[in-house]
């Protein structure tokens, strides 16, 4: 078995093909024109985050529960995944925030928050990172992968509890999404693409922890093995 | 019953090491009120500015130093010391919540040591002020309990006393929103119930985060 | 079963990994109740990680620890915090035990420091040191004593302070462990000397 | 030339434990960025206010957590280990002068790591810049200097006054104000060299105490 | 005078104060060249406060001290870097020796600890770190050794250790002082045993 699989990265291509030209078909935005586009890329990228985050606590609780490594692993690759996407997220953001706000960065609530979003899962890596001992870092990183997801409701509803430049929410929202129904579809379209990329990336980590774990199972050698008597020579031992 | 006892004495302990020490109120209070002396010195000293942003800045102060505070080293027990603790029969929660009640405590008298710094440095608009009384508990025992999980997340790590702020700062901040937006909602003449309630949740949560969490982090190896 | 029967501890197939390094493998022991064990063992052969499994510290990765309490723990470094005197440390000790203050001072009294129990731990001597976290025992009385090379630092005076505290538990009719590199003084002050070999507990040791 | 050596010889375990606990750069960058990320959130997030106050603010953190860097913990030596150096024939000035070049670097590090950060967050007017190419070493120097004289001020003293440290952080004031106003003198088509020299007096000071109360505060009792 | 003769440490109605407490009151003390000194006294007596009086680490308040280096002392706490693997502990203190990187690892190699010697200070055992602090002993080449109690947790294997360490000082004229509460250790090492009383160094002591 490779890292990756065989079959799901070609399908992750070309779903992601089909995506960007559905958002390329897709009719332009009345105000934005077509920097519109980026919003394709952009959402998605944003909502696979929160699907990282959501299975790092899902994972976390689990192990809380019946302690299984795989648990574990699955916390850690689902947090790792989620941070490339947050990253993502922000760049596309700001690349986007740039010709429409006039700025790379404003001081837009969803903004922020969805930066300290990434500072606590970045901090959870760096704890898990700190620890070496796998049992105290699965204990460890369960307890704060359910403390920081306290963080993913915030910044979904900081748009609502701040007023405030950032699009509130559109398609994620009770009643019908206020949005053309096209653009719905293409948007659909690359929410379905980027979620197969996350699946492969998800897979390729897991597999890759499963591995260093099992290479770690594999019995090293005892640790009292490394001392030896001493080798007292050199020095004429006449009493 | 033994569990309130046991956490007595051993907020006692912390609150004597301290009087012995005085790290969290001789060293980490002058610091904290240098820093509010240099902001003035580097952004410039214009008054109607300063007074502005006077508020803020102390909160700002007060998390940071806050969390320093709660992670002082006469706050970190040596391996030794948990075993005695554990073999005591010490409840993983009674521990931590003996600290956090300790640290929380010391950090209401760091908040009140700093007010007169920032009243008579930035000379603040006064407005809303009695709601400090309500505002300062609330954020020392959000902080407190913030502050002992980081410290217990990051126990025995290598970079321990930076990585614990780093983990847990982010999840201070409806903490700082609330401290700065009572009082100035207050002082506009609206409710600030809903930010006291966003820092009580706050607060909530790390307790529960506490006694959900503290039995598995529990670790002497 | 009666309870003078069953065992103090029970280890059996034991594995423990320390920071991934595997340092116990496969470790069956039994220490019966009123029984003072010896465990030798070379350096970093695991003695000090075994007792921290006994008194359920370190979790194994495989296999099952049963412990009867509750235990008390003399590791190679003092439990002592560094800034409370003497008596506060014990004092603190037996608050959690939810003993008397006198029983704290007493116990300082025993083991000769009465003069100096206002004295800070961490301006004492290495073997004060020693004597205070000794003194834990008469305040925590525990059924299972674990000894960590406790005898090193305790000067002439103070040597027999150990056959003292073994005493003590055995008396109540618990057993304890002492680990040292002196084989004539563990085979002295115990029952039966075990040695540690390639992370499990080998065949007993006559010394 | 021995004294040189055994400089480069401690100067570099101090990097090697660094490189090995991340403490000063993996960990307190973060935190310095977090709170250059609160500031706003505390004062209002007024963009021209911000802009002004940017600069201000990356000097007072630089400061404040470039201080924390300077004490961090791996920075701590044992009574056994300062007894160890002086029986190797190490010099206290060496061994300080080792520590602070150490601390130095660091403190360069961290102060660049943060300049994208404020330039993200603050996008604060770029006059004068080129001089920040003279005023960051200086700074880092300085910084590295007055933290290691605190360290062994708080070591040595350890026990009569916890002030040790708090007492260096005034010597610091005069590097703030270089700091800030250096650039800003020079966007103004001022000389900033007043400045300059401001902060290079304040780094001789440093050093002449170094060289002079070194040997003073060893104590390994 | 020649310099075989001249006593490698000399001190006369030494006074020291530690925090303001007396340790030591008008000691007086010589330790000739080549010889190996045993000293014993009771807990707390300041057996390790002289020590550091010898090795120049603590001034006395009065008396005179007169020494001749290079000294080492191992004192009951080894003088380790935690971070540090037990390779760049040693070849740090070959540095700044001046020596070779080389003599650093022959010197772990010694004292049986080649396989360990890329383990952090740390992650060893209480054993492991005395031996790798003795190990410093063959990269800096002490004139005047002071040993204090450093052959507790030593194995039975390494308790040699602590005779051929004596061996390579006395073998380069050099002498040393061994601190220890084991008499028959001490009486088996050294060729003369003093006792520190009330502060002063009392009359030589027959095992
Ligand atoms: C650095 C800058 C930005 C960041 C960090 C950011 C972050 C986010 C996040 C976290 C979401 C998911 C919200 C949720 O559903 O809970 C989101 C959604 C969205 N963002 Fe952004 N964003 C940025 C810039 C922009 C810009 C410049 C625009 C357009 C002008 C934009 C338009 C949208 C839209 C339309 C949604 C979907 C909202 C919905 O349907 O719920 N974003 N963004
Ligand atoms: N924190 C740690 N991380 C990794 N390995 C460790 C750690 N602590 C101990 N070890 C390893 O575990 C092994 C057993 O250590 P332990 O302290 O139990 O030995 P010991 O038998 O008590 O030795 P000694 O006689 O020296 O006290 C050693 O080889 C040691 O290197
Ligand atoms: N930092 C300190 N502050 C105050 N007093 C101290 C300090 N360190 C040691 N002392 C006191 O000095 C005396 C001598 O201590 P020292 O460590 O030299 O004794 P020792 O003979 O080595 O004892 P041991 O056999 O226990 O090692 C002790 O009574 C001790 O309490
Ligand atoms: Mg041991
Ligand atoms: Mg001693």
């Amino acid at each position: 078995m490779t890292l990756f699989g065989r079959r799901l990265p070609i399908v992750a291509a070309v779903l992601l093909a089909v995506g960007l030209a559905a958002g390329l078909a897709a009719p332009p935005d009345r105000i934005q024109g077509n920097l519109q586009r980026l919003m394709y890329v952009h959402v998605p990228a944003a909502w696979l985050a929160y699907l990282g985050f959501v299975i790092t606590f899902g994972a976390s609780v689990a192990w809380w529960w019946r302690r299984k490594p795989g648990h574990d692993r699955l916390a850690a690759a689902a947090a790792e995944v989620g941070v490339f996407f947050t990253g993502l997220a922000i760049v596309l953001g700001s690349v986007w925030g740039k010709p429409v706000w006039g700025v790379w960065w404003t001081w837009d609530p969803r903004l922020v928050t969805t930066a300290l979003m990434f500072f606590v899962y970045l901090g959870y890596l760096a704890l898990r990172r700190a620890t070496l001992d796998p049992q105290v870092r699965a204990r460890r990183a369960a307890v704060f992968g359910v403390v920081a997801f306290v963080q993913v409701p915030i910044v979904h509803m900081s748009v609502l509890w701040w007023r405030s430049l950032h699009q509130p929410p559109t398609v994620l929202r009770p009643g019908d999404p206020t949005i053309d129904h096209s653009m719905l579809a293409a948007l659909l379209m690359n929410l379905l693409a980027f979620t197969v990329v996350f699946t492969v990336f998800l897979r390729a980590r897991m597999r890759l922890a499963a591995a260093h774990d099992e290479a770690d199972a594999t019995p090293g050698p005892l640790a009292g093995d490394a001392v030896s008597a001493p080798r007292l020579e050199g020095v004429t031992r006449d009493g | 019953m033994t569990a309130w006892l046991q956490l007595v004495q051993i907020t006692r302990k912390d609150l004597l090491i301290e009087a012995r020490s005085g790290e969290a109120l001789l060293v980490t209070t002058p610091f904290g009120a240098v820093a509010l002396l240099f902001v003035p010195l580097a952004v410039g000293t214009d008054t109607p500015l300063l007074r502005e942003i006077g508020p803020g800045l102390y909160w700002v102060v007060v998390l940071l130093f806050g969390l320093l505070v709660t992670l002082r080293h006469s706050a970190v027990d040596t391996p030794a010391q948990i075993a005695l603790l554990r073999l005591c029969g010490v409840h993983p929660v009674v521990r931590l919540a003996g600290r956090a009640v300790a640290s929380a405590l010391l950090l209401l008298a760091f908040e009140l040591l700093l007010v007169p710094v920032t009243v008579a440095l930035y000379d603040p608009a006064p407005h809303g002020w009695p709601w400090l009384l309500v505002v300062l508990p609330l954020v020392a025992t959000g902080l407190g309990l913030l502050g002992t999980l980081a410290g217990a997340l990051a126990q025995g790590l290598d970079g321990r006393t930076t990585l614990g702020p780093v983990l847990v700062l982010p999840l201070a901040v409806p903490l700082l929103l609330g401290a700065t937006q009572a009082p100035r909602a207050a002082a506009l003449g609206h409710a600030p119930w809903p930010w006291l309630l966003l820092m009580l949740t706050v607060d909530l949560i790390a307790v529960l985060a506490l006694l959900l969490g503290a039995p598995h982090l529990e670790e002497v190896a | 079963m009666h309870p003078q029967l069953s065992p103090q501890a029970e280890l059996t197939g034991v594995h423990v990994d320390v920071q991934r390094t595997a340092v116990l493998r496969g470790l069956d022991l039994v220490v019966a109740a009123g029984e003072v064990l010896g465990m030798v063992g070379a350096n970093g052969s695991g003695k000090t990680t075994l007792l921290k499994v006994l008194a359920t510290l370190v979790t194994p990765v495989a296999g099952t620890v049963r412990v009867r309490g509750p235990v008390v723990l003399l590791g190679h470094a003092p439990a002592l915090c560094p800034q409370l005197t003497l008596r506060e440390n014990l004092r603190f000790v037996a608050g959690l035990a939810g003993r008397d203050a006198a029983v704290a001072d007493a116990s300082l009294a025993t083991v000769g420091l009465a003069a100096a129990a206002d004295r800070r731990a961490d301006r004492c001597s290495h073997g004060m040191r020693r004597r205070a976290d000794l003194a834990r025992v008469f305040v925590t009385e525990p059924s299972l004593l674990l000894l960590d090379e406790v005898q090193t630092g305790l000067d002439v005076a103070s040597a027999g302070l150990v056959d003292h505290v073994l005493e003590v538990v055995r008396h109540r009719g618990g057993a304890s462990v002492v680990v040292s590199h002196d084989r004539d003084q563990v085979a002295r002050l115990t029952d039966r000397v075990v040695e540690l070999v390639a992370g499990r507990v080998g065949p007993a040791v006559i010394v």
